[in-house]
């Protein structure tokens, strides 16, 4: 199987620590894995993405026009990116900070998690992307949850290891949230 | 009596203005703009002497100032 | 760098490079940042110091060419990397290794031109890179990696060519693979039997003949036969180290071509094609100088049909159509770099399809 | 009420990309305010260089030319040379002017083109995310000295506003901080003598602003702010380095 | 300059150029001293002053680049020339001058390579000359001269061309054009008309729009818009501007092709093979970029052997072979560059016959 | 009877290319001269740069590398990064130094390498055919200065060795002539101690060698050399610009 | 007609100035004309050489491999360019500097010609040029006398016109030389 | 006594020795060397002190000194 998931946000939102979190997790469980990052030009705010590919076999292209999965963190990524999800894909789009508009995405499986809101609620808006992460393995259950636990020890430096119980618990809330 | 006016949407919300105003009457909000900057506020036109020092330090053009 | 259980490592193309470098023996690197490559000093700048070596962060891409220059000249292996304007900037300093007959490595992880351009993934500096930018008519070795593990590789032969056949040698890549990540086996240094460096400049010391490493050549002839035992070390290049992937082609109706980054996204599709009953196939060529025109030759024998796609207005497709049978056609698709401008597979599925249903 | 202070007319009403805190805004705004003051907008060329000022043709209500890395003396000497009477100042970053650029800075300054160059020194390489920088001060840590800039092998920082000042073709030099309300007035001032001595034809002026950058420092805003305050003027000490009218 | 009766001028190729710059209007010279084209900014430096204009020897061949690029983009009409490693340090600013659309002349008065090489003539730098030795997949206007007389006209519709097509125009040359002296009628600038100049950066005026030279293009698809259009003007050019001499092709058996000092050498050797019965004839190309591509094509419809001579070990023969006929056949003499070898007529006679036997 | 005076080891026994009367033959036979003194001919690589001294490995009974026109203190840094146990000299014109390659010869003095720099100022571009240099005098005629140098336009001359003495890593740097017995026996002192610090690990040296060209000045080889003595020393004057050991 | 020849010598023997001379004389006599210059690296003492061809049409090729004529003003030129000249053709050798060492040149007509003697009889040995084309045109018959005596003030510089009448002189004295 | 020996085939007549002799003992010969020089000429072994300040001027290195 070939899998492929795109983030994107704007700096800030982790959307990179996601996809090397997913990274990981992949990996863990065998996988060969190609993370493509992509960035604007600001320094602070503006805009960055990412796709993660992972499979068996070959990844393949690292590049992916019509993702499977994608993950969508702000307003402008939703407008940008939701109309290109493949169909019969899921997009998973951050419900606190984006109107969908009633926007009609014919044959894609769109999830709305109120990603702030959770995050706030877990006491730190910077754990958007951990809800996120949760979100993405509940919908596509491409990686196991233990595999993104083992991830997080590879993904965060050694200083934030403390606050993996955080994160998990973040993720399980996102991971409720999309089931919901 | 004199008073600036704080554009919210060019305020970066560095806080430069905070520690430029000799009465202290800009301070910083819990409030995100549209950029996700929590942006600073005038808190008193009691105070403010339009001295514009504020303004001057605003790396963003954000301040307004009025005098009498 | 975290191992993983596989003693794989998960890093950035960038990254890769530098690693490869530091397992090939590279002991000096002189570079200037550049985005999207600043990785590479980087990562040196922390690792080199605690191995004896010298991480110099020159004033210019000119000031760091010429130190490589220096250095090479010494006999110790050493490297640069930049992208676009700087490669641009090194190309008198490349020049003048090419005639003196020096080794060294020179990364270049391309981006979009001309001018500043934008940071975007870019093929368009294959001219530059295989037909030397700079003035005198000499080519380096270039190849083109396609993954992170063959930006290490390949990085780590570039310093084994080089030194073989006293060149500056280039890798050739592009944001993409720069900065994509993905899992390293760092494979230890080959066992390349390598040439004694008789000619380096490193004190006269007695009984030794002088060393000069210099390009100049002012004796009635002597410029020309310089020229000619270059062009022969080319012939021998193209005979010994001419590399490429094939996948597929045995039955192929139609043969994608394209090098690095694209050939990834070209892989997918060919995928997608495959999927679909169509018979296609893909080459790549891994050596951009020495071009492996005797493999295109080969392949044209029996597929006519070939698709071209670069991150250019079209550039490799020059040496393609130099290489193939006459009756051969070179059909071709370019995205030029910039913002919003990588192809994905499903365009480039697009395209295989229209030159397909255009052959049968 | 009178609206005492408000936007210059040169800079154009819109945000810029610079990060919160970064000082380039401050410098934009004072050399705007210089145009308006001499009313020589209509006649003046900006040489944009590479580096975080980049977009100076987005902020600047004025016609622009975009030079290559470290070239914008050269690029200017060309314009002012084809058009002497226009107005053509540099603006440029510490990577730009005083790593790739020397030379152009230098012989440009020697000539003595009459030109003005902004030089915007905040110790690191902002746009290409915070290496070494010719001015990066001795122990700081980048993302290229990692272990702090060793003296040793790198050299020491270049002060260019004393260094250029020792060339005879040099008009005007100082150096300017953006640091404190009080140290932005005097900015201003030495900003639009720069502006006026090629206004008035008495050849290269100079201005080097230190200038905070956050984002790069690992800094917020104002503990960056603070550390102009306390690493960077002592080590660039402020003021007037040449000055021909007072020759 | 002395005059003859006839009013022709007897000069040196160099100092043609720089009459020709004059005439042209060119009133900014920007250069550094290099071999073999140093009488070009030492005629400058002594008539600039007198004509209101700025002669400015630059700190170095990048310095004098970047005054061209300032100087051109305030619309005036400017020049820089240099030789072999002085064009290498260009090319970045050269990219930047083509990524900004920016017009400017640049001559290049070729010598041996690569590095220091040597002064004697060479065409080794076909290939950074035609394929942009710099970043990003630009390309330039090329002229060829083969005479004196031809680098003074050919100086002057580089101006034309530069304007017109908004990118550089190089004059490439070597140093048996750049050092000989032939009569030259120092004819008057054509009266082209010429596109006004709106993106001229000379002040925001009130009213008028804000004018911006740049290279940099960030939006989603501005850069590869950028690309396209470039390659639409390309194409433009390649129709309305492709220049060449035929000499004898009607008839011929065998054609010989060669550019500038090559085909004056070989234009004699063809009267010799011609007196000696056999059916040679010569294909010139005039301008390099746009190659003359239809003209070899329609020609190696009726001739299908070529005979491409070069000062170097092949570079133009790649266009050549890319634009004839799949059936014709393209052979190669080459003589590198370098003290004493520059061909004489009697070798190229030898070659020719030698072809041409091969064929017959 | 004892052979006093005679050709130093380190410098070949053959003929140079120079013209008559041209004081780079001097400036060779004194560097010669200090390899000797010093023992390390056998541990030390010439830097040769591009101008009339461009054959430097035809004199000198050393390796040498060649460099790009400019560069040498770059390709010198190369070396002597990479060989740090070496001797490593640079050899270069004014036009090499002070024009094109000023943004090198800055930086390498800068960062202080261990690297010793002999620059001969001619005041013109002897190697092709007599342009002007960064060094050309005032009112200076040349080749591309046929109305003399315009020091308003091409600005004045560069004083390399008070330039460079400004900068930190610069450990000594004095500027000899060779117009006169005197001179060259005082040039020899100077340049012995420039390799001294490098044989000591002092840092960067550097000498500024004021010479006669009297092709391109158009002089015969005596009023070439009183030209030195007239011209040359009254606006470069000699002297020890500084050395770290008095300081 | 079509016409070529070539001199040789070293720096200060005013090799280029007889190429520029004759160039002269044959655009006076309406020809079409290349010149065709060559130096060492030595700034002085080096080698100097230059090519002229001359036609009423195309000049063709500035450079000549087989010269008809070479005027060659050193032992050094002589050794190397001697056997180059074309069978049939004419070497003019300044037999003052040459030792021809009994070489045999068949098919070469060799006229020695003591030119330093003769110019410093003339009273300057910087007219080894003038004699040497004087002996070109006598052995050539290629140009005119007056076309030379015409070129002078072209290819002199004015501050030198007044050397004409010696100039001239020197070249009769040439041709005579070349006569007997 | 000492005396210096000229060598011919360095020389190149700059006559810069001929300057720095204090005692005035080289000049300038009319005879050219094989490369057309015409070189300088040692004048007198008698006063010569050995001083090697010739030498020492000699660009060309074409000047040996011998001294007691
Ligand atoms: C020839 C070349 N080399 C390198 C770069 C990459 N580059 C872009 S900006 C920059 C440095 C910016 O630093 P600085 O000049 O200090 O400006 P800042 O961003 O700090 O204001 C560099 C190295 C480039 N664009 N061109
Ligand atoms: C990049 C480049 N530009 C120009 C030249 C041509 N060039 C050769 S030597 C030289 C200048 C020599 O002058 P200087 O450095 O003063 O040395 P000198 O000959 O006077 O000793 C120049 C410009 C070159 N070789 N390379
Ligand atoms: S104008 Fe002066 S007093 Fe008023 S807010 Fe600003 S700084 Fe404070
Ligand atoms: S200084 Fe300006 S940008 Fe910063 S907080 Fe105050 S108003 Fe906002
Ligand atoms: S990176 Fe630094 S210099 Fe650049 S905009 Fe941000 S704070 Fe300013
Ligand atoms: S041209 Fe000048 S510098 Fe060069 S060798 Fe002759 S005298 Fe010396
Ligand atoms: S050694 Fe002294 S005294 Fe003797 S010739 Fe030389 S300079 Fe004169
Ligand atoms: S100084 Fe030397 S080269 Fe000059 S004349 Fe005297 S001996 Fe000859
Ligand atoms: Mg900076
Ligand atoms: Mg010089």
């Amino acid at each position: 199987m070939r899998y492929d998931v795109f983030f994107a946000g704007y700096g800030g939102q982790g959307v990179l620590l996601a996809g090397n979190l997913l990274s990981y997790a992949a990996i863990h469980e065998g996988k060969n894995v190609s993370f493509f990052p992509a960035y604007g030009v600001e320094k602070r705010g503006g805009a960055a993405m990412c796709t993660v590919v992972f499979a068996d076999g070959d990844t393949g292209s690292p590049v992916v026009g019509n993702p499977s999965v994608s993950v969508l963190l702000n307003q402008l990524s939703f407008d940008k990116y939701a109309a290109k999800v493949k169909q019969g894909g899921i997009c998973i789009v951050n419900s606190s900070l984006v109107d969908t508009g009633g926007i009609d995405l014919p044959g894609i499986d769109v999830v709305l998690v109120p990603m702030n809101q959770i995050a706030l609620e877990m006491g730190d808006v910077r754990m958007v992307n951990m809800v996120a992460c949760g979100a993405y393995i509940e919908k596509s259950r491409a990686l196991k949850s233990e595999s993104l636990a083992a991830a997080l020890k590879k993904a965060l430096p050694e200083r934030n290891h403390k606050l993996i119980p955080a994160n998990l618990i973040a993720m399980e809330a996102g991971a409720q949230a999309a089931r919901d | 009596m004199s008073y600036i006016i704080i554009d919210e949407t060019r305020c970066k919300g560095c806080g430069l203005c905070t520690i430029a105003c000799p009465k202290k009457l800009v301070s910083m909000s819990e409030n995100p703009n549209s950029m996700g900057y929590t942006v600073a506020i005038f808190t008193g036109p009691e105070k403010c002497t339009g001295c514009m020092l504020c303004a001057e330090m605003c790396p963003d053009v954000a301040i307004t100032v009025f005098k009498e | 760098m975290q191992t993983t259980a596989a003693e794989k490592i998960f890093v950035k193309g960038n990254e890769a490079v530098a690693m490869a470098a530091l397992e090939a023996g590279c002991r000096c690197y002189f570079g200037y940042p550049i985005t999207p490559q600043s990785d590479i000093p980087e990562y040196l700048s922390r690792e080199l110091p605690g191995l004896g070596g010298e991480f110099i962060q020159a004033e210019s891409e000119i000031g760091a060419i010429n130190m490589l220059l220096g250095a090479s000249a010494t006999g110790v292996r050493a490297m640069t990397s930049s992208s676009g304007p700087g490669i641009s900037l090194k190309q008198e300093g490349i020049s003048y290794m090419a005639g003196s007959e020096l080794p060294g490595v020179i990364i270049d992880i391309m981006r979009a031109g001309p001018g500043l351009g934008g940071i975007d993934a870019s093929q368009a500096d294959y001219f530059q890179a295989t037909r030397g930018g700079g003035h005198g008519g000499y080519r380096i070795i270039v190849l083109a990696p396609a993954s992170v593990q063959e930006i290490y590789d390949l990085t780590m032969l570039a310093f084994d060519l080089s030194d073989i056949y006293r060149m500056p040698a280039m890798v050739l890549a592009d944001s993409v693979i720069g900065q994509m990540k993905e899992s390293v086996t760092p494979n230890s240094r080959p066992k390349t039997v390598l040439p004694p460096k008789e000619w380096v400049v490193r004190g006269r010391a007695e009984g030794t003949p002088q060393n000069v490493v210099k390009s100049l050549y002012l004796g009635d002839g002597e410029m020309e036969a310089f020229h000619w035992k270059m062009q022969a070390r080319y012939q021998e290049l193209a005979d010994k180290e001419s590399r490429w992937e094939e996948v597929q082609t045995a039955d192929a109706e139609l043969i994608v071509t394209a090098f690095g980054s694209t050939s990834r996204i070209a892989k997918t599709a060919i995928s997608m094609a495959r999927e679909a009953g169509m018979k296609v196939g893909l080459m790549r060529p891994i050596t951009l100088f020495p071009f492996p025109k005797k493999a295109y030759a080969a392949i044209s024998e029996r597929c006519k049909l070939f698709l071209d796609i670069e991150l250019s207005t079209g550039q490799m497709i020059d040496d393609v159509r130099l290489s193939v049978a006459r009756d051969a056609e070179v059909a071709f698709y370019g995205r030029p770099p910039g913002a919003g401008s990588l192809p994905t597979p499903e365009e480039l599925f697009e395209q295989i399809k229209k030159n397909y249903q255009a052959c049968s | 009420m009178k609206q005492v202070f408000t936007r210059p007319e040169s800079l154009k009403d819109v945000s810029t990309h610079f990060c919160p805190g970064c000082h380039h805004g401050s410098v934009h705004r004072l050399v705007a305010e210089a145009l308006d003051e001499f009313g020589i907008r209509s006649r003046t060329i900006g040489v944009a260089s590479v580096g975080c000022s980049v977009f100076l043709y987005g902020y600047f209500d004025i016609d622009v030319i975009e030079s290559p890395h470290g070239r914008a003396p050269a690029v200017a000497t060309g314009a002012k040379r084809a058009r002497p009477d226009r107005i053509v100042f540099t603006y440029q970053g510490d990577g730009d002017l005083a790593a790739i650029g020397m030379s152009e800075i230098i012989h440009a300054a020697n000539r003595g083109e009459d030109i003005t160059v902004i030089f915007v020194n905040n110790t690191t390489y902002g746009m290409t995310g915070g290496q070494m920088a010719p001015t990066t001060l001795p122990g700081q840590k980048t993302s290229t000295s990692p272990y702090g800039r060793d003296v040793r092998k790198d050299g020491a920082p270049f002060k260019m506003a004393e260094l250029l000042s020792n060339l005879d073709g040099v008009a005007f030099s100082a150096r300017v901080a953006l640091n404190s309300p009080k140290n932005v007035i005097q900015a201003r001032k030495m900003i639009k003598t720069a502006f006026r001595y090629q206004v008035e034809k008495k050849g290269f002026s100079f201005i080097e602003a230190l200038s905070a950058c956050p984002t790069n420092w690992g800094m917020n805003p104002l503990d960056a702010n603070q550390r102009v305050t306390d690493e960077l003027i002592p080590y660039f000490p402020l003021g007037v380095y040449k000055n021909t009218a007072n020759l």
